[in-house]
């Protein structure tokens, strides 16, 4: 019995099973962060459908799976995508949406938004265009349904282990560093 | 010497000693207390119910001595008083003049000792009114602001219903040449229906007050959240059922027993709508006092209903209901009370998050509040299922429409007392509240403890019930120890319902407890989903004003429309009346019982010539 | 031509008034009116706007940072429901020394156009009430507005590009060399 | 009858009600999605929700009563199931059916939902206080006309038991739909609000209350409440079947009774908005409480 449980193979299984469940329901929360927030409208409705492949809308980040970055990030709401993020349960997954949250996009000299996402938190997929458009979002979604069957989609991993470097990010933008420790 | 005897002087002696014992030292009248209520329980389990006391005073022939109906109540008498003693202790630790507290606190109970004693109208009429005395005294016992005038809406009610008592027990004398209560009953038939009616219904007034049915329930509410929490837990769990205790006597065995059960339905009719507009009162109360106040108008609606309806299970119910009303009411009060003591106040709005500071008097709260709002397993449900059995075996439908919406309408105060004062986001005003000491928790923990075993095994409840309602003149009481049964033989078994909830209960327990263990982990009250905005130190996102605004917004015709001017034409009455009395009423207890004796007098020169 | 007689009486009625503590009054074009004022009697022009003139409403209040002038131009822009007329009254005020009257109690709305001011010119309002940041958070360094915030030095100093962006550099130039068309002198100065 | 007999009758019934009533939500989701014109997920996709929400490798919780809150919830859906009967006449699937009658239902079926009001309130968050208010309140609103149609049944028939309002429509071959159709009326009126669908979903509102209690629930908690869920659901489609739609002979009978009776709140909820509270409450108040009234009084009569 002790000897089943702690085979490989089946904790291979088990764990294939999990992603298998874990790709085929995506709920993503619903938080627009810019202007990409508009794309998302289109891609859940009956035109393209997202629910389709498994992927719907979650009121709360304790319920959510996927934080959908929609765009350009002030600084100001950068400390609440982080909350929000660290608030969701593992695992977790971070979809970069539209050329600003990959280098700054039209915003790349703007004082107040960052211009590289996975300096503060990491990022499972990047899908560009300024805006991308709907077909781009689902091609992003089934990429991360992908890399998340094939168990690579670890970016939450990632971020618990290497939470320092995240935090000296972090703190490097937001000044005053108000939020409540995270206990993982 | 006679237990009866013993257990009036135990308590009317003690009172007294007590007064003497607090002047001497606090510690000595505290444990004198403790030992006056243990002992006053231990003696009336010793009391044979078959023992009878006469004495000879002044040409009038006095009785004393339970019987069976009579004995369920001081059943719960005895188990509540030592428990609310107890719990007084700590809980009014600090107070001034406690020995005066106290002496009025023993003063009441030995009051409704002897209430359910007495065997005659006078010496229920005297100790009625040591009752509503001593009492009174404790409601304006804190000197509060504003008490004056509740105090004497008390009185005012509590007077109107002594006179109506006064000028029935006149009419007794005068119709049937004895004061007998037993007499009445075997005579009540012999009477004319002019007499049958005004006697009756002027003692259903006489004990309406202090059951708080409709017309007369203004005083209650105000009444039970001045008193301090302690004596509140009796005044609302023990004394308000001497109200029920005559009541019953009045509508089963005066009229139905005889015949006449219009009386009692119209008594019902009373009991629903005070249920109902108790619980919609209850509901946009924003103290926990006045809120309880006030669901206790409410349940004692429903004790009335069961009582005016008179079918067998429908008083059964009742009397069940009365019981766990003094418990879980009792248990509510002493949680409140709890809180007050440890918190410092009791307004929803202020009160926050203290279950993890006050888990204990939580748990009981928990319990006590499913007893409240019906819900099985707790006893409560057996009570409003019994009732709500009786009334539709017995085709009162809109008298069962009304308790279900005042049963449902309960869920919302009921679910407000939990929220308000012990969930909802933490707060650090209360960062330092400690649960309350052991004396107050231990109280309202047993008597949860009896809660949550009456509602599996209600039979040990029933057992006493059954006796007494054999001495109430109804005939083959079965019962079985945790089936309920109608009269159209469905039943409901509550080991299965027990068994059902708490297997599932608990495999799940385990299972949700197990699941991902290590991934598991508290995160605290401010930790919660604000969209992202990081809440700052001082912020509290509580939800605690307008709690049920919609539901108001929503009942707000009912409060328009019928009650509000049935409420107004009173009211205003009543005030106008109030500054009529006033002038006779000079705050000054020693003018009111000149006034109470010229009374008396003047109705026992009159009786002759009016009838 | 349109008919501008409802226009030129705003001004006539001003003037006739406030005399000279009006200055530069002009019908910018149809339905349009600019007229410049002190900061001393700027509540008073807006008052007698509202209450005797009938422009009820305040669309918006904008700031001009005219560095070079060493003052801020700030503009208030009101509207007259029935006229159809939108009113433009400016003031300036000292650079160095940025200090105007508030006029919240006039139109409620002002409120918020001037804390966005204060925060991103740095212009205090005399007992303007309310929390002092509104779009940013946490900010210490020159007010980003201003003229001689360097932004994309500051853009430098504190976010770092991913390498392979291509137009991390001067846009402008970038746009005017492809097309051969030539940047004025102040333009290359001020042109991010 | 031996305990181990009833033990696999009940997890039987426990399984299939789970199974069934997860499918039923499949098909809601499928139904809703082909009315707005879009493929929709697969039936199965909440199996992989539950799934999902099993296999979360983190969970918080705010206290101990929310940790409890799912449970109070399985512990009603669960429990209700068994009081109701499923299958007519069948020694095999009696489950507790005997031991209960409507009015414990009535009182069982609340168990839950306030339970799992005391674990959303101990979250802290002001979301889930003000659903909780609004489901209770609306709660008021439903449960006078369900009363009041389960009483008009109950006195014209002269029991209070589920078993022998099957009895008797069986035996009868009729539906008591047809024999007491205002209250049956009233009954069907009142179903969105009992199952918490638009217009009646003022306690979820996930617009405006970020779904409301369950807002701070992730994870298993999550998961915990969809198995419960989905049981409740089976168990409060097969009450109405039973009361009013001539119970069931089989399985599949119930299946088909309950499944299309499902459908009744589902597509109304799909070309519905949402009410506000005191307009759901009145509503409800409206033509239920007319069709109730009216079921009541013939009943008494």
């Amino acid at each position: 019995m002790n000897y089943v449980l702690n085979d490989r193979e089946s904790a291979k299984i088990v764990e294939f099973i999990k992603n298998f469940a874990r790709k085929n329901s995506l709920w993503v929360l619903a938080y627009g962060t810019g202007c990409g927030a508009i794309e998302i409208p289109p891609t859940m409705t009956s035109r393209y459908d997202a629910e389709r492949f498994s992927v719907r809308g979650a009121a709360t980040p304790r319920q959510a799976d996927v934080l959908l970055i929609t765009g350009y990030l002030s600084v100001k709401t950068l400390k609440r995508v982080i909350r929000s993020y660290e608030q969701m349960q593992d695992p977790k997954y971070v979809i970069g949406f539209g050329s600003c949250t990959i280098n700054g996009g039209m915003y790349w000299d703007s004082y107040n938004t960052i211009k590289q996402l996975d300096l503060y938190i990491p990022v499972d997929v990047y899908i560009n265009g300024c805006m991308p458009r709907p077909e781009a979002v689902l091609a992003g979604f089934a990429k991360l349904q992908e890399l998340i069957g094939r168990g690579q989609a670890n970016g939450w991993r990632h971020y618990k282990e290497n939470l320092e470097w995240y935090r000296q990010n972090q703190r490097k933008l937001i000044k005053n560093w108000k939020m409540p420790d995270y206990n993982w | 010497m006679n237990t009866l005897v013993l257990l009036l002087i135990l308590f009317f002696g003690g009172g007294l000693i007590t007064y003497f014992a607090y002047k001497i030292s606090k510690i000595i009248g505290d444990i004198l207390i403790a030992l006056i209520g243990l002992t006053g329980a231990y003696l009336f389990f010793q009391i044979d119910i078959h023992s009878l006391v006469s004495i000879k005073l002044a040409g009038l022939r006095l009785g004393l001595g339970f019987n069976g109906f009579s004995w369920i109540f001081g059943l719960l008498v005895a188990i509540l008083s030592p428990l609310a003693l107890i719990y007084s202790i700590p809980y009014m630790k600090g107070r001034e003049r406690l020995e005066w507290f106290y002496m009025l606190f023993l003063f009441v109970i030995g009051a409704m000792f002897g209430i359910l004693m007495a065997r005659d109208w006078v010496s229920l009429f005297v100790f009625w009114e040591i009752m509503t005395w001593s009492s009174y005294l404790i409601v304006i016992y804190s000197r509060g602001k504003g008490l004056d005038k509740v105090g004497l809406k008390y009185i005012f009610f509590s007077a109107v219903g002594a006179y109506s008592l006064l000028t029935a027990i006149v009419l007794i004398g005068a119709t049937i040449k004895s004061l007998y209560i037993g007499d009445l009953i075997n005579f009540f038939g012999v009477l004319s229906l002019k007499n049958q009616l005004l006697i009756g219904i002027l003692l259903i007034i006489g004990f309406g007050v202090k059951a708080a049915v409709m017309p007369l329930h203004v005083w209650a509410p105000d009444a039970y959240s001045s008193a301090p929490m302690s004596f509140t837990s009796l005044f609302s769990g023990a004394m308000s059922k001497m109200g029920i205790y005559g009541l019953i006597l009045v509508v089963i065995n005066m009229y139905l027993n005889h015949g006449i059960s219009s009386v009692g339905h119209w008594l019902a009719w009373f009991g629903a709508i005070t249920a109902v507009m108790g619980t919609f009162y209850a509901i946009i109360q924003d103290d926990a006092k006045k809120l309880l106040a006030w669901s206790s108008v409410a349940q004692l609606g429903y004790i009335v209903t069961g009582i005016g309806v008179g079918t067998k299970l429908a008083v059964f119910a009742a009397i069940f209901l009365a019981l766990l009303h003094g418990a879980f009411k009792g248990t509510l009060f002493m949680a409140v009370g709890a809180v007050e003591r440890q918190a410092g106040t009791t307004k929803f709005s202020e009160l926050r998050a203290l279950i993890r500071k006050m888990p204990y008097t939580f748990i009981s709260t928990l319990i006590a509040v499913i007893a409240l709002a019906g819900i099985p397993p707790i006893a409560g449900f057996i009570g409003k299922w019994m009732l709500y059995e009786s009334l539709i075996t017995d085709g009162h439908v809109w008298l069962v429409v009304l308790l279900f919406l005042a049963s449902t309408a309960g869920f919302l105060y009921s679910y407000r007392i939990l929220f308000g004062l012990f969930l909802g986001q933490e707060e650090d005003d209360y960062k330092d509240v400690k649960e309350a000491p052991v004396l107050m928790t231990i109280p309202m923990l047993l008597m949860a403890l009896f809660l949550v075993v009456a509602g599996t095994l209600p039979g040990f409840v029933f057992k006493p019930i059954a006796q007494s309602m054999e001495a109430l003149g109804f005939a083959d009481i079965t019962y079985q120890m945790s089936i309920l049964t109608n009269s159209w033989g469905d039943m409901v078994d509550m080991t299965y319902v027990a068994m059902a909830l708490g297997v599932t209960f608990v495999v799940f327990l385990i299972v949700i407890t197990l699941v991902n263990r290590r991934g598991t982990r508290y995160v605290t009250t401010k930790d919660i989903h604000t969209a992202g905005e990081p809440p700052s130190e001082d912020d509290n996102y509580h939800f605690a004003l307008d709690f049920f605004k919609p539901f108001e917004r929503a009942i707000a015709p009912v409060f328009k429309y019928s009650m509000t001017r049935i409420y107004n034409v009173i009211g205003r009455g009543v005030e106008d009346f109030f500054q009529f009395v006033r002038r006779f009423y000079t705050g000054n207890a020693q003018t009111y019982a000149l006034y109470v004796v010229i009374f008396f007098a003047i109705l026992l020169l009159l009786a002759k010539q009016i009838f | 031509m349109a008919d501008l007689t409802y226009e030129n009486k705003v001004i006539l009625e001003m003037r006739e008034h406030f005399r000279d503590k009006i200055i530069e009054t002009r019908v910018q074009r149809e339905r349009r009116v600019v007229m410049r004022t002190s900061k001393d009697n700027i509540e008073s022009v807006l008052l007698f706007l509202k209450e005797k003139m009938g422009f009820l409403h305040l669309s918006h209040i904008g700031c001009v940072d005219w560095m070079e002038e060493n003052r801020f131009e700030i503009v208030y822009i009101l509207w007259h429901p029935q006229e159809k007329i939108n009113v433009l009254v400016k003031v300036d005020i000292d650079r160095l020394n940025p200090v105007a009257p508030n006029i919240d109690y006039i139109w409620p709305q002002a409120n918020t156009y001037e804390r966005e001011m204060r925060e991103m010119f740095g212009i205090e309002f005399e007992g303007l009430v309310g929390p002092r940041e509104l779009i940013l958070e946490d900010w210490d360094d020159l007010p980003p507005m201003r003229r001689d915030f360097d932004t994309l030095h500051y853009v430098m100093e504190n976010y770092s590009f991913r390498s392979g962006r291509e137009d991390a550099q001067n846009v402008r130039e970038v746009i005017a060399n492809r097309t051969g068309e030539e940047i004025p002198e102040f333009a290359k100065k001020y042109s991010r | 009858m031996t305990f181990w007999q009833t033990l696999g009758a009940v997890l039987l019934t426990i399984l299939i009600a789970f199974i069934s009533g997860l499918f039923y939500m499949g098909i809601r989701r499928k139904v809703i999605a082909r009315i707005q014109n879009r493929y929709g997920p697969p039936l199965h996709q909440n199996f992989l929700d539950v799934m999902k929400l099993w296999s979360k490798e983190s969970n918080i919780h705010h206290g101990i009563m929310q940790h409890l809150a799912p449970l109070w919830m399985i512990a009603m859906g669960v429990s209700t199931l068994l009081f109701i009967p499923i299958v007519y006449n069948s020694t095999f699937w009696a489950n507790f059916t005997f031991k209960g009658d409507l009015i414990l239902l009535l009182y069982l079926m609340v168990f839950g939902s306030l339970g799992f009001a005391l674990g959303a309130g101990q979250t802290g968050n002001p979301n889930s206080a003000i659903g909780v208010t609004r489901g209770l309140s609306q709660m008021v609103g439903f449960e006078i006309p369900w009363v009041m149609a389960l009483i008009a049944v109950m006195i014209q028939y002269k029991t209070t038991s589920l078993t022998d309002l099957v009895a008797w429509q069986q035996q009868h071959h009729t539906w008591i739909a047809f024999q007491q159709p205002f209250a049956f009326l009233a009954a069907l009126l009142v179903i969105p609000a009992m199952f918490r669908y638009s217009p009646y979903d003022i306690v979820i509102a996930p617009s405006e209350l970020a779904s409301g209690p369950p807002s701070e629930f992730g994870g298993k908690y999550m998961g915990l409440m969809m198995s419960s869920g989905s049981i409740f659901m089976f168990a409060k489609l097969a009450l109405i079947v039973d009361i009013f739609l001539g119970g069931a002979t089989s399985w599949l009978w119930m299946i088909i009774k309950t499944l299309s009776l499902y459908m009744i709140p589902v597509l109304w909820s799909a070309i519905n908005p949402r009410y506000r509270t005191e307009q759901a409450i009145w509503s409800l108040w409206r033509w239920p409480l007319i069709f109730a009234v009216l079921g009541l009084i013939i009943a008494s009569v």
